[in-house]
């Protein structure tokens, strides 16, 4: 007879900078000044974007847009963890993980436009098109995992999904067959505590996301989402970590979503402006700002010439996308097989779209 | 009698059966406080509580799942699935559970569940926001499947369906919900599930469509002699009047905005094919989307039947 | 900055009676004298059930069927706790737990027969067809509880799954749900080791199911699920917290399954004959001998006139099986909706069921 | 050349495959040291190892999500599902993923992958072991459907698939695993997707079959002059062969297992009243399952269309 513990676990908690600017010694040691300036930069790239995709939609320049403000430094931060031969899962909110992998700018707002050219990855970047449906991605960075084992190769899949998405039955499946298997695969969950308007709270009585990794066997930690160089070196510990063997991590950046959920949403109806305003005091790029200063990285000069250059970039890429020549009406047809079926030749006359 | 417009109407036929009936509860994704987000269930927290306004985690299985053991201990759940598309993960709940539960346990056990969601073309959203893949539903036994074209006719077949003892898929078209308004009589009322209604009468050929589609072969018919039919009930159709209807014109075109392979349009058109092929003076129109995945915003107007396709098969129809 | 321990988890394990027979004088103080000859009484009456259904089967009077031998603690101990109110939701692996509720019999032989009237669960007894598509039920339970909970009932759902079912989407979106609303039910896995060919280790990289309770923020209990006694407690307690407003447990009986997965599988294709007759020894009639001898309770003729009586019921059932009349093929079209379709009234006649 | 059942050549087509091709991997339930519930996976992972021979956990939706990662990287997965009532929880993947990946990514990604799953009545299984819900899937814009009815073409059908660009969903009828065999060569050989094949020849009637259906439609042929044709692919189905027998026979009569209502049935019935419907000389004729939940194993046979039932639709055609 027996009543007797048989298993502990504990849920680990990650922050190497403060919201002071104090950087964790030991933490932040392997993070050189590149990277971190890296992070500053992209983080202001991802911004320059955002506000400007904000406004072509509110001009009726693009549809319906996803903003990322308040989240870039767990988008950017482990985004810059990646190497060449990783892939990424993402979900329709990761502009700042496409932007930092260095994706063409005016594909991204191509897409928002509602043009799938957006999303023919270029050749060489390992982003698969975002999800739109929530967590559906999850099994297919699994999947891309278990190829990465099979063939043998020295990679990593990572995959971007919210806290909402940590509900889905593609989340438990997926992490599940990550766990099994051993997989080299990176689970982030960008915890922003909101889904649409179910707060974080509604959406599971765990008090951390990170603890589910306990059910399927591997780590899970939770890292403070708006501090690029934590969210950083915990990403680049669970990429070493899968590319050496050792299986899967589930990280859950803690962060905010400090706009709309999207640009139909109001999200005054359901949080208040006091939540929101406490947050954006927390955003990640004013504790960069603080850390860097204190290293010597930082100057007046050096952010307004960061932001002068992704200004440049943006309306370049603006300029690019909006002359870009329409999609044609046979495309919807032409990309669905690798072959047109017998009813795909005859529709493609009947609409006029092939004499 | 006031006109409203469709998200109106849907609201009306909520609140008025969950006033009528205290089983009838709504849960989804993000429909209390923020009330839905197309504005569907607005009010409705404030006025029942979020003992029978119930926001959800992200969990389109299990949002239907849980109907169905709600629904089989005897409350009356409905369910709004946020967009068409994210239905897919609860086809097994619906398919092996919802539409055998009364079959299954003989009877005993009955499963009183409407799963209620936008649909179609119209908002310009994202990927997977325009689904019309009705068909799927319809091929199930043991459910039905409904779309109004009208706010008049969706308050009235939503209160149906709500009081209906089985399972009913309730699509609402997107592009509907605020671009028409119709008188609505302002109490509870019931339009007949399984009844379709002759939109528009006429002599030379008979339409047949539903949701939005409907309203644009009206557009399209503009110069042609056309009865037009409004469905309502995808499944089980109302095969009486569209036989009558084919009867008498002896031509036929059907209009959906779904994929024409195995769509509804192939089931109208099997029938006609065995029961009324004597009558036909030619062949059986279908437009239909084409064979290819539901394209992005910047070409979904191009996707659907446009009222220029809808002509060209009113022409040739005519040529016979 | 930080790297700290933000949350604790510890796995329960219960036993309440060990191999010996030797029962936990804290576990066992509740439970009376009639309760634990009734566990027994229960087991005999499945296993009766069980050997008669296996030979039925071998002689085609009825189709597959899946063998309960090793498990019958487990659902007869849990089913043993729950009152009249509560509701069931079962696998199809649940024989014990239906003839502990006191289902008929000659029902259960009819639905192995391939006939749907063998579910048409009697008024009064609340569980459900059983579930053939594996953890699709567990959603049902969660549903089953939030009404309770809404209509203000006194009352639990209790679900059984495997541990095979705990890898599916249904698991995890279900018991999120219960864990969110605060139902009140009860997730009984029956870890019996196998999923058809699929070991426990190769469904899961976690150390236990019980632990994923963690994830939903209530309590998880592993219990020896070959100890009647303990699944008894276990689930008792579990239902009253439901009933007290505690939400929701998950308990993993870790048992075993001794027959092969159904009739049409061969077990002996995928795991050991030594493994097999190890926990032979275990089975759960064994160790309830002990105990009750211990206690006074149990006499050879004890044990005989169970046996007699349990043969008796089940002869009877099986008689009143074969005598009763075979499905028309009408209810195939009667019973799929509560009103006839135009086409299947044209079917009836099509098909000449019906003039 | 040896004659061999449907097992031992799907078997064959399998290890052929692997064996030529690296990037083929088997994953499923069971299918590794069992060899799957059928047998069809036997031997494979003694001979493949289990790095390309996965037995996984009990997980449908990841199966087939899993399925669409690897595809995308690069390899070609083969998953079973072990019976296709069980891939119901993944039709999201199949049809918000596996079908689009190409379309979304505009070419950049493909996802070469098969889903293999027995399907239809004849092992008087447990419930929801017998579905033929073939429609759901072939509604779906950018994936083929199969459906082999010997084990001839089982095996070349399979390694068609396995080659193939796209997704292909592979329904292997449970009756026919060992209940007919055929000479199968040794080899590797393909047969084509998206033809049909006139099975037997006749002047009377055209029957359009598949798997089961197709024998027992043979079966009830005797006394007509049917000609039968094997549709093996229902999606993309072959309009030519069908096109060409009906304008011959100018009488079409349909058989399939699956419920009537927007089968593939009304697809196949549609296409002749919009492209024969000049040639026809009477209606076309389905026969199919009711519309009725799928029942267990004491009444499946009255479930699905009987020989009789086919002889009726028969004798009916031949009264025009
Ligand atoms: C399966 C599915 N259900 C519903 C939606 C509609 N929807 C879009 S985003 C969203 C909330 C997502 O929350 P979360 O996963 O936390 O991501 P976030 O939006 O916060 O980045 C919902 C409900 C969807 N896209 N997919
Ligand atoms: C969703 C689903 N997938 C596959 C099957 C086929 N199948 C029947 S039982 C079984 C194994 C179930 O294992 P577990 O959940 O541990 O229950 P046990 O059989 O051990 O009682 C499988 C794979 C099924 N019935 N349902
Ligand atoms: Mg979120
Ligand atoms: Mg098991």
């Amino acid at each position: 007879m027996a009543d007797e513990i048989i298993e502990r676990f504990e849920v680990r908690y990650l922050q190497a900078v403060d919201e002071s600017g104090n950087a964790d010694p030991i933490l932040i040691a392997s993070v050189s000044d590149e990277e971190i300036k890296r992070s500053f930069e992209s983080i202001i790239l991802t911004r320059t974007f955002n506000q400007r995709a904000l406004s072509l939609q509110r001009e009726g320049r693009i549809g319906t847009y996803a903003s990322v403000f308040g989240q870039e430094a767990s988008q950017v931060g482990s985004a810059l963890a990646l190497e060449k031969d990783d892939w990424v899962f993402p979900s329709f909110r990761e502009t700042g993980v496409f932007l930092t992998m260095g994706y063409p700018i005016w594909q991204m707002f191509r897409y928002w436009a509602g043009d799938e050219r957006g999303m023919k990855i270029p050749p060489g970047l390992n982003i698969l098109p975002m999800s739109v449906p929530v967590g559906t991605q999850i099994p297919h960075a699994a999947g891309a995992a278990w190829a990465m084992k099979i063939k043998g190769r020295r990679a990593a899949a990572v995959c971007y999904f919210g806290d909402g998405g940590s509900s889905r039955g593609d989340f438990h499946e997926g992490l599940n067959m990550a766990g099994v298997f051993n997989l080299p695969a990176v689970f982030i969950c960008q915890n922003n505590q909101w889904a649409i308007s179910v707060p974080r709270r509604s959406q599971s009585a765990a008090k951390t996301i990170a603890q589910r990794a306990f059910s399927y066997g591997f780590d899970g930690v939770q890292v403070d989402g708006n501090d690029a160089v934590g969210v950083y070196v915990a990403t680049k510990a669970a990429l070493e970590k899968a590319k050496n063997k050792g299986g899967p991590t589930l990280i859950e950046c803690f962060t905010y979503r400090l706009d709309d959920h999207t640009t139909s949403d109001d999200a005054s109806r359901y949080r208040s402006k006091e939540e929101v305003e406490e947050w954006k005091g927390r955003e990640p790029l004013i504790r960069l700002r603080l850390l860097m200063r204190k290293m010597g990285l930082w100057t007046g000069e050096y952010e307004k010439a960061a932001i002068e250059k992704a200004r440049a970039l943006v309306d370049r890429a603006i300029e690019e996308e909006e002359a870009y020549p329409p999609p044609k009406p046979e495309d919807i047809i032409l990309y669905t097989n690798a072959e047109l079926t017998p009813r795909q030749f005859k529709e493609l006359k009947e609409f006029g779209w092939r004499k | 009698m006031a006109k409203i417009n469709m998200v109106a109407a849907i609201n009306q036929a909520l609140a008025q059966e969950m006033e009528r009936d205290g089983d009838v509860v709504v849960m989804g994704e993000d429909v209390g406080k923020d009330g839905g987000v197309f504005r569907v269930t607005e009010g409705l927290l404030d006025r029942f509580g979020p003992e029978r306004v119930m926001d959800t985690p992200l969990s389109e299985l299990a949002l239907v799942g849980c109907g169905v053991g709600m629904a089989a201990y005897g409350l009356k759940p409905v369910v709004e699935i946020q967009f068409m598309a994210f239905a897919y993960e609860a086809i097994e709940q619906i398919y092996s559970h919802a539409t055998r539960l009364r079959a299954r346990s003989r009877g005993r056990f009955t499963c009183p569940l409407v799963v209620r969601t936008p649909y179609g073309i119209g908002i310009k959203g994202p990927e997977l926001h325009s689904e019309s893949s009705e068909a799927l539903f319809c091929h199930m036994p043991g459910i039905k499947v409904v779309v109004p074209s009208t706010p008049y006719n969706a308050k009235g077949l939503l209160i149906s369906a709500i009081r209906d003892a089985g399972p009913v898929v309730f699509l609402e078209p997107a592009r509907l919900y605020r671009s028409i308004k119709s008188e609505v009589p302002e109490g509870p009322f019931t339009v007949p599930l399984g009844r379709a209604e002759v939109f528009q009468e006429g002599k030379s050929i008979t339409v047949i469509a539903w949701g939005t589609m409907l309203h644009r072969a009206v557009e399209a018919s503009e110069g042609f002699d056309c009865e037009i039919i409004d469905l309502m009930t995808l499944k089980p159709f109302d095969e009486e009047t569209v036989l009558n209807s084919v009867k008498k014109t002896g031509r036929a075109v059907i209009v959906h905005e779904a994929t024409r392979y195995c769509g509804l349009g192939a089931e109208l058109a099997a029938f006609l094919a065995e029961e009324a092929i004597m009558h036909l003076k030619g062949p059986v129109k279908r437009v239909a989307s084409p064979d290819a995945v539901v394209p992005m915003a910047a070409l979904e107007d191009y996707y659907v039947p446009t009222a220029g396709r809808i002509r060209k098969a009113f022409e040739e129809a005519m040529k016979y």
